[in-house]
């Protein structure tokens, strides 16, 4: 484990952005934190967690596919892609970090989205463990242990400074080539921190939130369960929700023609709006009560019966403190359990 | 207060002049309460909440609502009214399967703000004599109420309910002085390049997620434009700043003479952007080029938009 | 080397009844208006809905105005003073979001009026070709 | 395997009108050929840059090493515009997409009854003339195609011309109303079926087209001796992806797109019911 003094940080930052672009939460001066491009001056934000999740990083809410070029009868696909750029994102949390690894399960596996891999193969995560936890956080719930996150290099802030722990090829080049910075250190200091965030996280009204009564292969017990009526009968059919997830990464591919070409891009899509699954001859999810039982459906049952177990979810509580009229995952668990094995 | 709903809510209930209630749930935390229909009396004790977290307006929900079998009771505090009375006006709800009872509302809190604060971890609000002890799992603190204070209910337009069947609580009078144009004359104020680079600070952070058209209570078109394939501008993100820009204009005219201001926008948007400034200005200019006019006070009234007079000024 | 002169793109809304016979009659007049403004004939000036506007701007418009019937002449009665009002609105709210309030102009344009029709072109590709290209309505995906 | 969704433009070089809605476009690349290989069953996405993109089954037989072609019925935005291209037209096409029928195992040696109707011929055509050309690999096969009328039917020519001649297949076909000029069979497919009185032993059925039919023949097929795990069925829902990263076209846990399109019966019956 390496060390780094508190005073260090703005130059550990400096020497990151010098080889690479660094993204880390700053304040964005509506009192929430946005990953933001560091540059000297940038203020790093110990807020618990970013407004907007870290898979933008990875899946951006727009990015162009390709082109097309159209002439009398002629079609040229134009392969618009470019080999993307290192770079590093700092202060990621457990939650975040845990979201990859599911969007990994989608995106690489066969067959690969290249755009996704691109990125993901440039991208070195430093994780933040957390040290404030909220009530909304409930990642526990799911396995993660938001004072031990993954990435590719762990970050521990203690008393004096901060402790970084390569877990990655990746993570040893990082630390490697800011080594100056660093020196030798124990994981005293980290175990005493861990300690600490493991005694709050305790504390937290969700701590005890269970997956008992959802999982996998559980698609019969709960898909005509008679309480997605009322769970979903205030539901707006927004997106909020989807967007601020950090898992959710549904798509859509669309056209936008430019004048002087067609460019095709895909962006987020939600499967809480109206048009998600419609076709010319009807919509298989006719009202908000099937959309918003594919949504939790997806990340509860359909999603672990098809990567072993693993849940779509990481607790990290976005949904919670951002849906407009306060519905989340956690209600939809709670009810679900209550009424079970019926 | 709750009790009184509630007792109320259970009376309606009992003698079938309702048969169902539409209210918030209690939730996860003190404040996270989701609108809701309850209709037995046990669903009513089991769940029913009414605190100072209760934002929601309901009168949005009516228009399915009202067009179930059956009468709904539905609890609407003065700015919702206005909000009840512009869908009545519109055709949008039906009034004789609707009981209104008003309540009174001195403002209601932003959670948002408390956190704002530093408070994390929040575990218990209590309300005491204009204070409110947040406690968390850092430690307790007392809050003054008006800190915690939506910004919409800081600039409160009318605690007077203009529609209602029976209230709870005292009425209140419109507030002639809320000052709730201050900050768009602000904006006025400013160069053109100042106003640019604050509205596009705001709007770039737009996630398109439509959370605020979908609150709306008087985006209640049955195919938004922004969602028709044929319209030639269905979009599912913002991918630029046009985009972005021209979202929120048109959604802002669109709404524009029937929005009551009741704020939802700007609650429930997940980016913080303060929509409700663009409303607002367009309510500032028609009451400056056409006469004062709010939307929902009285249905009988002509919007500004749609009516005019041969000596209106020049576009 | 060679600066070309920068040429602003117009947009021009006009009226069937009134201002597209205006600009007909300017022609025939021998008057000319600047190539740069480019004609939509729209049945009435109350046809143009505001999104008419912003997709003009969105695909390359330096400046949009609207022709229609002087106050009282419309074709069907009624519909410019709606024009009046709506677009009085929307530019207002174009003006406070930091777009310059000089790229919008409604102007009345009887089918007489040829040459008001190209005094008006005139005039107003001036004033929009003194403010230079349309910067904050832009969508970059369009330019070339 | 990496997926760019970037597709292929090919040709349409030939467009053949089956019915008043329905036409098939023969699709080929630009320097001749076919954009790619498949398998019976499997589908591609279409589309035309600016317009739309759709999944389309490929209709024709992955025997046919000439060209592919699609049988588009027209019924939206995509569909409108195929419908009024002329040859010579480019279109993008990327694929192949979903699992196949399974002719190389399940399927082999056995007995096929294809049963369609309308449009929902056109993923069956592909297996029918993979069967033909591969004709000592299966049994006895009989088809039972119904449509609205005769005018509906789609590759009539075809059916009358080549299927009706192949060795011991047996062709039935049969419209919804009296027509004039039509004397064959007359009524609805799920009752054609049960008076058809095939027997099970070793057979399997392939069916595909309208859900209402689908769900009135099901019952009448177990009710001659037929146990789901013998009938296979091809789905469609939205799709936009076609690699089961969108999100749309699933079924519970089951993408349509890359674990269907073609689903046996007692696997569907695992699955919820929102199709």
């Amino acid at each position: 484990m390496k060390k780094l003094s508190l005073a260090k940080l703005n130059d550990l930052f400096a020497a990151i952005a010098q080889r690479e672009a660094l993204y880390l939460p700053v304040d964005n001066g509506t009192g929430k934190a946005e990953y933001t491009k560091w540059q000297e001056g940038t203020v790093y934000s110990t807020a618990l967690n970013t407004g907007r999740s870290a898979k933008d990083f990875f899946f951006p809410q727009t990015e162009n596919l390709m082109e097309f070029k159209m002439e009398g009868k002629r079609i040229d696909v134009i392969d618009t892609r470019e080999e993307c750029e290192d770079f590093v994102i700092f202060g990621v949390r457990a939650c975040d970090a845990a979201s990859f690894d599911i969007l990994d399960r989608v995106y690489l596996t066969d067959p690969v989205d290249t755009y996704y891999k691109n990125r993901r193969q440039h991208g070195t995560v430093v994780t933040m463990a957390c040290g404030r936890p909220a009530e909304t956080c409930f990642c526990g719930t799911f396995g993660i242990d938001a004072a031990d996150p993954k990435g590719d290099v762990t970050c521990w802030t203690v008393e004096d400074g901060y402790v970084l722990r390569a877990n990655t090829e990746k993570g040893e080049a990082l630390l490697a080539a800011v080594d100056g910075l660093l020196t030798d250190t124990d994981d005293k200091a980290v175990q005493a921190a861990q300690e600490k965030t493991r005694a709050i996280l305790a504390k937290l009204p969700l701590a005890a939130l269970s997956t008992e009564g959802v999982g996998q292969g559980l698609t019969k017990e709960l898909f005509d369960r008679p309480e997605w009526a009322s769970l979903s009968e205030a539901c707006l059919g927004c997106g909020t929700c989807t967007f601020v997830c950090p898992t959710c990464q549904c798509y859509d591919i669309r056209d936008f023609d430019t004048g002087h070409g067609i460019q095709r891009f895909r962006c987020w899509d939600s499967c809480m709006y109206s048009d998600f699954t419609k076709m010319a001859h009807g919509n298989p999810r006719v009202s908000q009560l099937e959309r918003f039982r594919q949504r939790f459906m997806h990340k509860l049952v359909y999603f672990p019966d098809n990567n072993d177990g693993l849940f779509g979810c990481v607790g990290c509580g976005r949904c919670l403190a951002r849906c407009p009229i306060s519905m989340n995952i956690v209600k939809v668990m709670k009810t679900l359990a209550k009424g079970g094995n019926k | 207060m709750q009790k009184m709903m509630e007792k109320r809510a259970l009376e309606l209930l009992a003698d079938g002049t309702v048969s169902r209630v539409l209210g918030w749930s209690a939730g996860e935390f003190p404040y996270d309460m989701t609108p809701a229909v309850f209709e037995t009396a046990e669903e009513l004790q089991d769940g029913f909440v009414y605190n100072d977290f209760c934002g929601a307006n309901l009168s949005k929900y009516l228009i399915k609502e009202s067009r179930k079998e059956g009468k709904i009771l539905v609890f609407l505090k003065p700015c919702d009214t206005y909000s009840f009375n512009q869908l009545l006006a519109e055709h949008r709800i039906i009034r004789d399967n609707i009981y209104v009872i008003g309540i009174e509302c001195y403002g209601k809190a932003d959670v948002e703000k408390l956190k704002a604060m530093g408070l994390e971890g929040i575990t218990g609000i209590y309300m005491k004599d204009g204070e409110y002890t947040v406690e968390t799992v850092y430690g307790s603190q007392t809050v003054k109420a008006y800190e915690a204070m939506a910004e919409r209910c800081l600039a409160c337009k009318s605690k007077k309910h203009v529609v209602y069947d029976e209230l709870i609580g005292e009425d209140g009078e419109v507030v002639t002085d809320c000052n709730r144009f201050d900050m768009v004359e602000q904006l006025e104020a400013m160069t053109p390049e100042q106003r640019f680079a604050f509205w596009r600070g705001e709007l770039s952070r737009c996630i398109r997620c439509n959370a605020c058209r979908n609150v709306c209570p008087a985006c209640s078109c049955e195919q938004c434009v922004f969602d028709n394939p044929n319209s030639g501008v269905a979009q599912k993100a913002a991918v630029n700043s046009f985009e972005e820009n021209m979202f929120h204009i048109i959604r802002a005219f669109h709404v524009a003479g029937r929005c009551t201001d009741c704020g939802e926008c700007s609650r429930v948007c997940p980016q913080n952007i303060p929509l409700h400034l663009l409303n607002r200005k367009f309510i500032k200019d028609m009451n400056a080029f056409y006469g004062e006019y709010q939307a929902g006070e009285d249905p009988d009234k002509k919007p500004p938009l749609g009516t005019y007079t041969l000596g209106d000024r020049e576009a | 080397m060679q600066v070309t002169e920068y040429k602003p793109k117009i947009v021009a809304f006009c009226c069937n009844w009134c201002s597209y016979a205006g600009a007909d009659g300017a022609g025939s007049a021998r008057l000319s208006y600047p190539e740069e403004v480019k004609i939509i004939r729209v049945p009435c000036s109350c046809r143009v809905n505001p999104m008419f506007i912003l997709r003009a701007f969105q695909r390359g418009a330096d400046g949009v105005i609207i022709a229609g019937c002087h106050p009282g002449d419309c074709h069907y009665t009624s519909g410019n003073y709606f024009t009046r009002r709506r677009m009085a609105l929307l530019f207002s709210m174009l003006d406070y979001l930091g777009i310059e309030r000089e790229r919008t102009r409604v102007e009345w344009i009887s089918a007489a009026e040829g040459a008001k029709f190209s005094k008006t072109m005139t005039e107003f590709c001036a004033t929009v070709a003194a403010l230079g290209e349309n910067k904050r309505l832009e969508d970059l995906r369009c330019k070339k | 395997m990496e997926e760019t969704l970037i597709p292929y433009a090919g040709i349409v070089t030939k467009i053949t009108g089956q019915t008043p809605d329905v036409k098939t476009f023969r699709v080929e690349a630009p320097e001749g050929g076919k954009l790619f290989e498949h398998e019976p069953g499997q589908c591609a996405m279409l589309s035309v840059p600016g317009i739309s993109e759709a999944m389309i089954s490929i209709t024709s037989s992955p025997t046919n090493k000439a060209f592919m072609e699609f049988s588009v019925k027209k019924c939206g935005c995509l569909t409108d515009w195929l419908h009024s291209m002329e040859e010579g037209q480019m279109i993008t096409v990327r694929g192949p997409y979903g699992r196949p029928f399974p002719v190389h195992d399940e399927l082999k040696g056995k007995n096929l009854i294809f049963v369609a109707g309308g449009i929902g011929l056109a993923p069956l055509r592909s297996v029918i003339n993979f069967v033909r050309d591969n004709r000592a690999d299966y049994g006895h096969v009989d088809i039972v195609y119904g449509s609205r009328s005769k005018d509906d039917l789609v590759n009539y020519d075809e059916i009358v011309g080549e299927w009706m001649h192949t060795p011991d297949f047996n062709v039935h076909l049969t419209i919804d109303r009296e027509q004039e000029g039509w004397d064959g069979h007359v009524g609805f497919v799920p009752n054609y079926v049960k008076e058809l009185d095939f027997k099970p032993e070793n057979t399997c059925v392939l069916i595909c087209g309208p859900p209402i039919m689908i769900k009135f023949t099901l019952p009448g097929l177990i009710e001659l001796g037929f146990d789901k795990t013998q009938i296979f069925t091809t789905m469609e829902l939205r799709m936009k992806c076609g690699i089961g990263k969108c999100g749309r076209c699933n079924i519970g846990n089951k993408y349509v797109c890359k674990d269907g399109p073609v689903f046996r019966f007692d696997q569907l019956d695992e699955l919820p019911d929102e199709y």
